[in-house]
């Protein structure tokens, strides 16, 4: 079987279910592929992984990718799996935040690492200095988990739909103690969780057909997950080496993380893309339209 | 290829000038001046790979890369410096060598200590730093405090055990010297016994320099205000902007040298009398 | 001055090292008595136990038996009243202390005002033929000076009662001859109580108002000799028949001591 | 055994101090969840709360007590939930760091005592590397690392390494350099070679200074293990769980990995302090 | 044997130590001839270079003036060569190894087979006076007992040149006549040439054949005095008038070093 490798973004959990379906359910094996999943965690640049020859593929979100090319790193997206985003900015309703009228004077906290981007390019667009400066709102970095939000070193922190956003009410606390504001019902949002690749890998022909294979095996496993959430779970907290995730967890996430990747045959969405790569640059994070970052070819061979 | 011959080159010639330069008689020019011809040499060598061999910037970037933007980013490297080594590791670090000196002092006054404190001592020093961190940021909150709290724990340990082995140092007929005085425990310590402690100290106290150091940098990655070195290098580590982590890098190896040469100078001062001074 | 008052008193001293291959008697049945003002002399071939015995009365060693009393009190309160100086077989000066920093040590620990710890430290520079060395550091001294300052060091201060092991045994006889001298005039001036071991006969007959001779493994005494000589010594009196009789019979004593082993 | 007592006695009032941090830390949460109930508290239903907490800002000592029973006793030690099998991953990277961190921090001591080149160019350059903030640096490694077709353990091993061999040339560097010079001139008149010197002379008297390096050391190294073990994905070992919890707010869980990486410490600390103590008494000097 | 073979020859050397304080002129203008076979004793007051000018022979210390030539070759040279066996002036034990283990040193160094080590250990062992003792740590021993020791450790291995600083000074006067006549034995036996520190006048008369007098700062030769007595010596070689008559002279010699002072 030819072996491919894919460095993922982040800790084994079923945002990345597809990729361990197909895996442990055989369809990269149909295909003739031996697929080594890598995770990642926050020390891990993906991209550096991919140009390192650690990795022949991974997972990335958009506005890092096209920044990371904009700085030289020559790589491409090949398929989107994810159609919609996860991000949203969830506050404690004690603090009277009720819409984006009331963040000024407040402490936001996100995410950095490029992270950060979506969320100050909504300032901009609101107007608010995120400096802590009067009449604007203080941008607090924290750290992947709600602790700061729960501890009210913030009143909104950085979540995801299908992960801490749970763990705030696992926490305690319950949907009318919070208020949320998901980044795609403000038209901010940007793509999550596409599979990029190098252009040196993209000229090697059949470099391309094991690729189109591994997105052909990656999207049935997807569309499994989708349909098994239950069962994807349980694969996930298999392949889960730090036996740390927990069963209810991982099955609430699949049932989350199945909304975001419905809409998607693995193709990416021109217009998303480019609503996307405009708001990151409008952020700042990139200071060209980018050229060439991101190719039909792959899934189009896929989808044959 | 060219590149590739600059850097062995480079190499070979640096390697022949340091030899030379120890074969000169020993004084402040050549001991000053051999590190920065291995430095040179080093950067030579660095640039010569990188661009022999292409290596993509986003994976190491080259030494004039790295120069050019240290310039240009004096201002933001200055804001993190303070941020980062005056408020962060110098105010952990005294109170951490200061704390671990005067535990060591109580370890070594108090058997009943001695026994039960210091297996202690030795379980709660090694408390690693990442799982430390975000618990600091917990209880000290984003700023600098936090980051001075986990340098605490990273330089006690070091300074203890050095401090309690450099205590037992002194050797027997120094000591019955000062029975023959009636010299009570603390002129003991002060007038034997710490003297005779300083060699051990000072290696605590350096040790603890560069442990201040990445203590308060590493510290940064698990909560910080928007400035800070351990911010700018993990942000920039996640915008691929290396060759601004490399410049934090190289203000930390300096910030890091001086202040390892500072202990090292006020040591030669203290122990001058100690063997490995005199030779 | 009162005669006869007992200064130290050793009862049935016992003393016995523990190694790692088996103990060492260092000491065994030791009995004496050392009066005030008397200069007594310790000789005896080497690791007889001499030193052993002056650091019991230092309280730096216990007995395993019997009974040590400094002034009528046990030696670890005589340590404690300061009552002794000790003059250790080797130097042991500090090595990050100049050679007056070295004197000054047991002042500045006894809580004498600075000035006139400078003057103290002058004089005995003086007395020990060392001025001019003061700031220099140990390391920078020949043997034999190291040793001098070692004996300044511990008459610096004016402990009633000195132990001095082997003070004068790396000079040469000319500083030793001064030294001996200047250190008979100290006594007398001052009436101390010296225990004082050295292996040279001459100046155990030439210093002593009593001279205990001793035999090793187990070290004991073997025998005591009260010198006969006036307290007022010139140096020539080493050459009269009372000396050379008294030198004589230490001399046998030690070669009976030898014999045993 | 007499260190029981005290030992017993010293952890007592940590527990103590810990119970009440507990209740100081953890009650503003308690009485935010009372005041969302729109209750109140009296003091002691506050502090059965604060002790009971599921994610608390600082869990009670009985709580990581329970954990580290639920995860060690518990759990068939091979499996991926049992706090031993990680603490076997941690350790076995430690181990080897240290080990490779020992001998190239002694190599580089010798060097530096041995060759007036390297003294005067090197040290500052060894002391330069150690402000590296490894953190930053070991992500690089990794890739440059499984570049060239390493990965597993040794990764991990030598980002242990390159926290653990600093102490060591330092405290080495002092100890081969404290023989006097009357020790020195013997050998000179001896004619000794420089590797004579080393083994008969400079190595024994540096014995109190290196196991002082060795102690610091390897807790050093333990660190190192467990920050490598975030780059190469944190997928086992005590720093995956550190990681882990912290990313699901599972305090319990990060501090009983705590608990067990500074027992783990404690215990590699001790084992040296022991085979110090044997040594020294072995060369007469310690008595 | 051939006479007046040419060992080691000092010409016109100088040393200066350079301290915190100024510069100590250790030795001045020396100058020395020592010829094969020589027992040479060197006697001076305590400071005046005899250690530095044995140093300098054993190339532990540079002159800054002047040559000193070893066997025709420089100080280096001979001590690469082994040549020569030193005696400090402290013993100088280290304290890790075993009194065994001390003696043993040298020849593990020069690569003596493991039997013959063992054999040798015991023999000079014996020599010192210090059978019984070969398990034993320094810090267990009297000082005298280490000074044995370290006498020993330099006898250990047979170099053709013997410089021995003070070995006797903390020894009694049996053991040091003892240690005396065995060295006297071994000198006549091995046609040794032996450069000797002493402060014993007597000790220096009876063992030489050659005996330098030395005086202080700067440190320089004052007499030399060729001994008129036989090779063979018993001990009581010591009464004859001859005898009575070098050791006046010495004592002349150095009487008039120290009056310079
Ligand atoms: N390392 C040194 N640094 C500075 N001065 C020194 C050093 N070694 C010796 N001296 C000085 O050199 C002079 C001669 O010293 P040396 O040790 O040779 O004397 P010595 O004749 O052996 O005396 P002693 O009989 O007391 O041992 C002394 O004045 C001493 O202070
Ligand atoms: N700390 C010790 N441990 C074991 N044995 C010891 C110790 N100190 C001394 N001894 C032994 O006790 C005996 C007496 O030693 P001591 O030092 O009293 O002799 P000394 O009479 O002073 O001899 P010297 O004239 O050689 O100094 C010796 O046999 C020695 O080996
Ligand atoms: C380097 C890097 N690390 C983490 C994230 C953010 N992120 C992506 S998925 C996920 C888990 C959510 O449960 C998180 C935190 C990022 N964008 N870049
Ligand atoms: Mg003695
Ligand atoms: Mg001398």
């Amino acid at each position: 079987a030819d072996d491919l490798t894919l460095q993922l973004k982040w800790v084994t959990q079923a945002q990345f279910a597809g990729y361990y379906v197909a895996k442990d359910k055989g369809f990269y094996e149909e295909e003739g592929l031996d697929v080594t999943i890598k995770p990642g965690g926050p020390d891990i640049a993906p991209v550096q992984v991919l140009l390192g020859g650690g990795a022949d593929v991974m997972v990335d979100w958009l506005p890092s990718a096209l920044a990371a090319r904009e700085k030289g790193a020559p790589i491409v997206n090949i398929a989107q799996p994810f159609a919609k985003s996860g991000l949203m900015l969830t506050c404690l309703k004690e603090h009277g935040i009720e819409s984006p009228e009331d963040f000024p004077g407040n402490t936001l906290g996100t995410w950095f690492f490029g992270n950060e981007i979506p969320l100050m390019s909504w300032m901009g667009k609101l107007g608010y200095a995120t400096d802590g400066s009067e009449g604007g709102v203080t941008i607090q970095k924290i750290n992947f988990n709600v602790d700061p939000l729960l501890q009210k070193q913030v009143e909104c922190a950085t979540t995801m739909t299908y992960n801490e956003y749970w763990q705030v009410i696992d926490a305690g606390l319950t949907p009318e103690d919070l208020v949320v504001f998901k980044y795609e019902d403000e038209g901010i949002s940007t793509l999550e969780d596409g599979l990029y690749t190098t252009e040196e890998n993209l000229e090697d022909p059949e470099m391309v057909d094991k690729l189109a294979r591994f997105v052909r095996a990656s999207m049935k496993g997807w569309k499994y997950a989708e349909e098994n959430v239950e069962e994807a779970a349980e694969i996930v907290l298999e392949n889960d080496q730090t036996g740390a995730q927990t069963e209810k967890h991982q099955t609430r996430m699949m049932g989350e993380i199945a909304k975001l990747t419905k809409g998607s045959d693995g193709r990416l969405d021109e217009a998303a893309f480019d609503r996307s790569a405009a708001i990151t640059m409008e952020g700042g994070m990139i200071t060209k339209e980018p050229e060439g970052a991101w190719t039909h070819d792959i899934t189009d061979k896929a989808l044959q | 290829m060219i590149w590739v011959l600059f850097a062995i080159a480079a190499w070979l010639l640096g390697l022949s000038v340091n030899i030379w330069l120890a074969r000169q008689k020993p004084s402040g020019w050549a001991s000053l001046a051999s590190p920065i011809v291995f430095g040179l040499t080093l950067i030579a060598v660095w640039e010569g790979v990188v661009r022999g061999f292409d290596i993509n910037q986003v994976l190491l970037p080259a030494p004039s890369v790295i120069a050019a933007r240290f310039a240009t980013s004096l201002d933001i490297l200055w804001i993190d410096f303070v941020q980062t080594v005056i408020k962060g590791a110098l105010s952990g670090y005294i109170i951490g060598c200061g704390a671990a000196f005067v535990i060591a002092l109580a370890i070594d006054r108090f058997p009943f200590l001695q026994r039960g404190l210091l297996p202690v001592g030795n379980f709660v020093a090694a408390l690693p730093i990442i799982g430390m961190a975000p618990i600091m940021v917990m209880w000290f909150g984003f700023g600098w405090q936090s980051k001075a709290a986990i340098v605490v724990v990273m330089v006690f340990f070091p300074m203890l055990v050095n401090t309690v082995q450099g205590l037992q140092a002194s050797d027997a007929m120094q000591r019955d010297l000062m029975r023959t005085y009636a010299a009570g425990y603390w002129r003991t310590l002060l007038k034997l016994r710490l003297p005779a402690a300083m060699p051990f100290v000072f290696n605590g106290l350096k040790i603890g320099t560069t442990l201040a150091l990445i203590g308060a940098i590493v510290a940064e990655f698990f909560g910080s205000p928007v400035l800070g070195m351990g911010f700018r290098i993990s942000t920039s580590v996640g915008q691929l902007a290396l060759d601004l982590v490399w410049a934090e890098i190289v203000v930390a190896a300096i910030a890091g040298s001086a202040f390892y040469g500072i202990m090292a100078l006020i040591e030669g001062r203290v122990t001058f009398w100690h063997p490995s001074q005199r030779t | 001055m009162q005669e006869n008052q007992s200064v130290i008193s050793a009862r049935n001293l016992d003393l016995t090292f523990q190694t790692n291959d088996g103990p060492i008697h260092a000491l065994k049945d030791v009995n004496l008595e050392i009066n005030k003002g008397d200069f007594v002399s310790f000789i005896g071939p080497s690791g007889c136990g001499k030193t052993t015995f002056l650091r019991v009365m230092a309280d730096l060693e216990q007995p395993t038996g019997g009974e040590v009393t400094i002034n009528g009190v046990s030696p670890e309160e005589a340590r404690r009243a300061r009552a002794y100086g000790y003059v250790f077989q080797a130097a042991g000066l500090y090595p990050w202390r100049t050679i007056g920093g070295n004197i000054r040590l047991p002042l500045e620990i006894m809580g004498i005002p600075k000035a006139e710890q400078a003057e103290r430290v002058k004089r005995v520079l003086d007395l020990v033929e060392l001025s001019g060395f003061e700031k220099k550091f140990p390391w920078q001294l020949s043997g034999g000076m190291q040793q001098r300052a070692s004996i300044a060091r511990a008459l610096s201060f004016d402990a009633d009662i000195l132990l001095m092991d082997e003070p004068f045994g790396a000079l040469d006889e000319i500083v030793r001859d001064h030294l001996n001298e200047q250190l008979l005039k100290l006594w007398a001036r001052t009436e101390k109580t010296i225990a004082f071991v050295t292996h040279s006969i001459p100046e155990a007959v030439y210093l002593s108002t009593k001279i205990v001779v001793m035999s090793p493994r187990p070290g004991r005494i073997t025998d005591v000799i009260e010198s006969p000589l006036p307290r007022e010594r010139p140096l020539e009196i080493r050459e009269t028949p009372e000396f050379l009789e008294i030198a004589h019979r230490v001399r046998e004593g030690l070669r009976a001591g030898h014999g045993d082993d | 055994m007499r260190n029981i007592i005290p030992i017993l006695t010293v952890v007592g009032l940590l527990i103590l101090v810990w119970y009440g941090a507990a209740i100081a830390l953890n009650a503003q949460w308690a009485r935010d969840v009372a005041a969302r109930a729109d209750k109140t508290l009296t003091f002691s239903e506050l502090v059965a709360d604060t002790w009971s907490q599921e994610k608390p800002k600082l869990p009670a000592p009985h709580q990581v007590g329970a954990e580290l029973w639920e995860t060690t006793v518990m759990k068939k030690v091979t499996s991926k939930r049992s706090l031993v099998y990680h603490t076997w991953v941690t350790f076995s990277a430690t181990f080897l760091g240290f080990v490779m961190g020992t001998a190239l921090g002694t190599l580089l001591a010798v060097g530096i005592v041995f060759n007036r080149t390297m003294d005067m160019s090197v040290m500052p350059w060894v002391i330069a590397s150690q402000t590296i903030p490894i953190l930053a640096i070991a992500p690089m490694i990794i890739v440059v690392l499984n570049a060239v077709g390493l990965s597993g353990l040794l990764p991990k091993a030598i980002i242990s390494m390159y926290l653990s061999f600093f102490p060591v040339v330092v405290g080495m560097v002092k100890g081969l350099r404290s023989p006097d010079q009357m020790q020195l001139d013997q050998m000179r008149t001896w004619h000794a070679s420089g590797m004579q010197t080393f083994w008969k002379l400079r190595l024994p008297s540096s014995m109190p200074y290196f196991f002082t390096s060795l102690k610091v050391g390897v807790a050093a190294s333990l660190v190192g293990a467990i920050v490598g073990e975030m780059p190469t994905g944190a997928v086992a070992g005590l720093g995956a769980r550190l990681l882990a919890g912290s990313y699901y707010g599972q305090t319990v869980q990060i501090w009983s990995a705590l608990i067990m990486a500074a027992a783990l410490a404690a215990v590699m600390v001790g084992l040296i302090g022991l085979v110090q103590r044997v040594t020294l008494k072995r060369m007469g000097m310690a008595q």
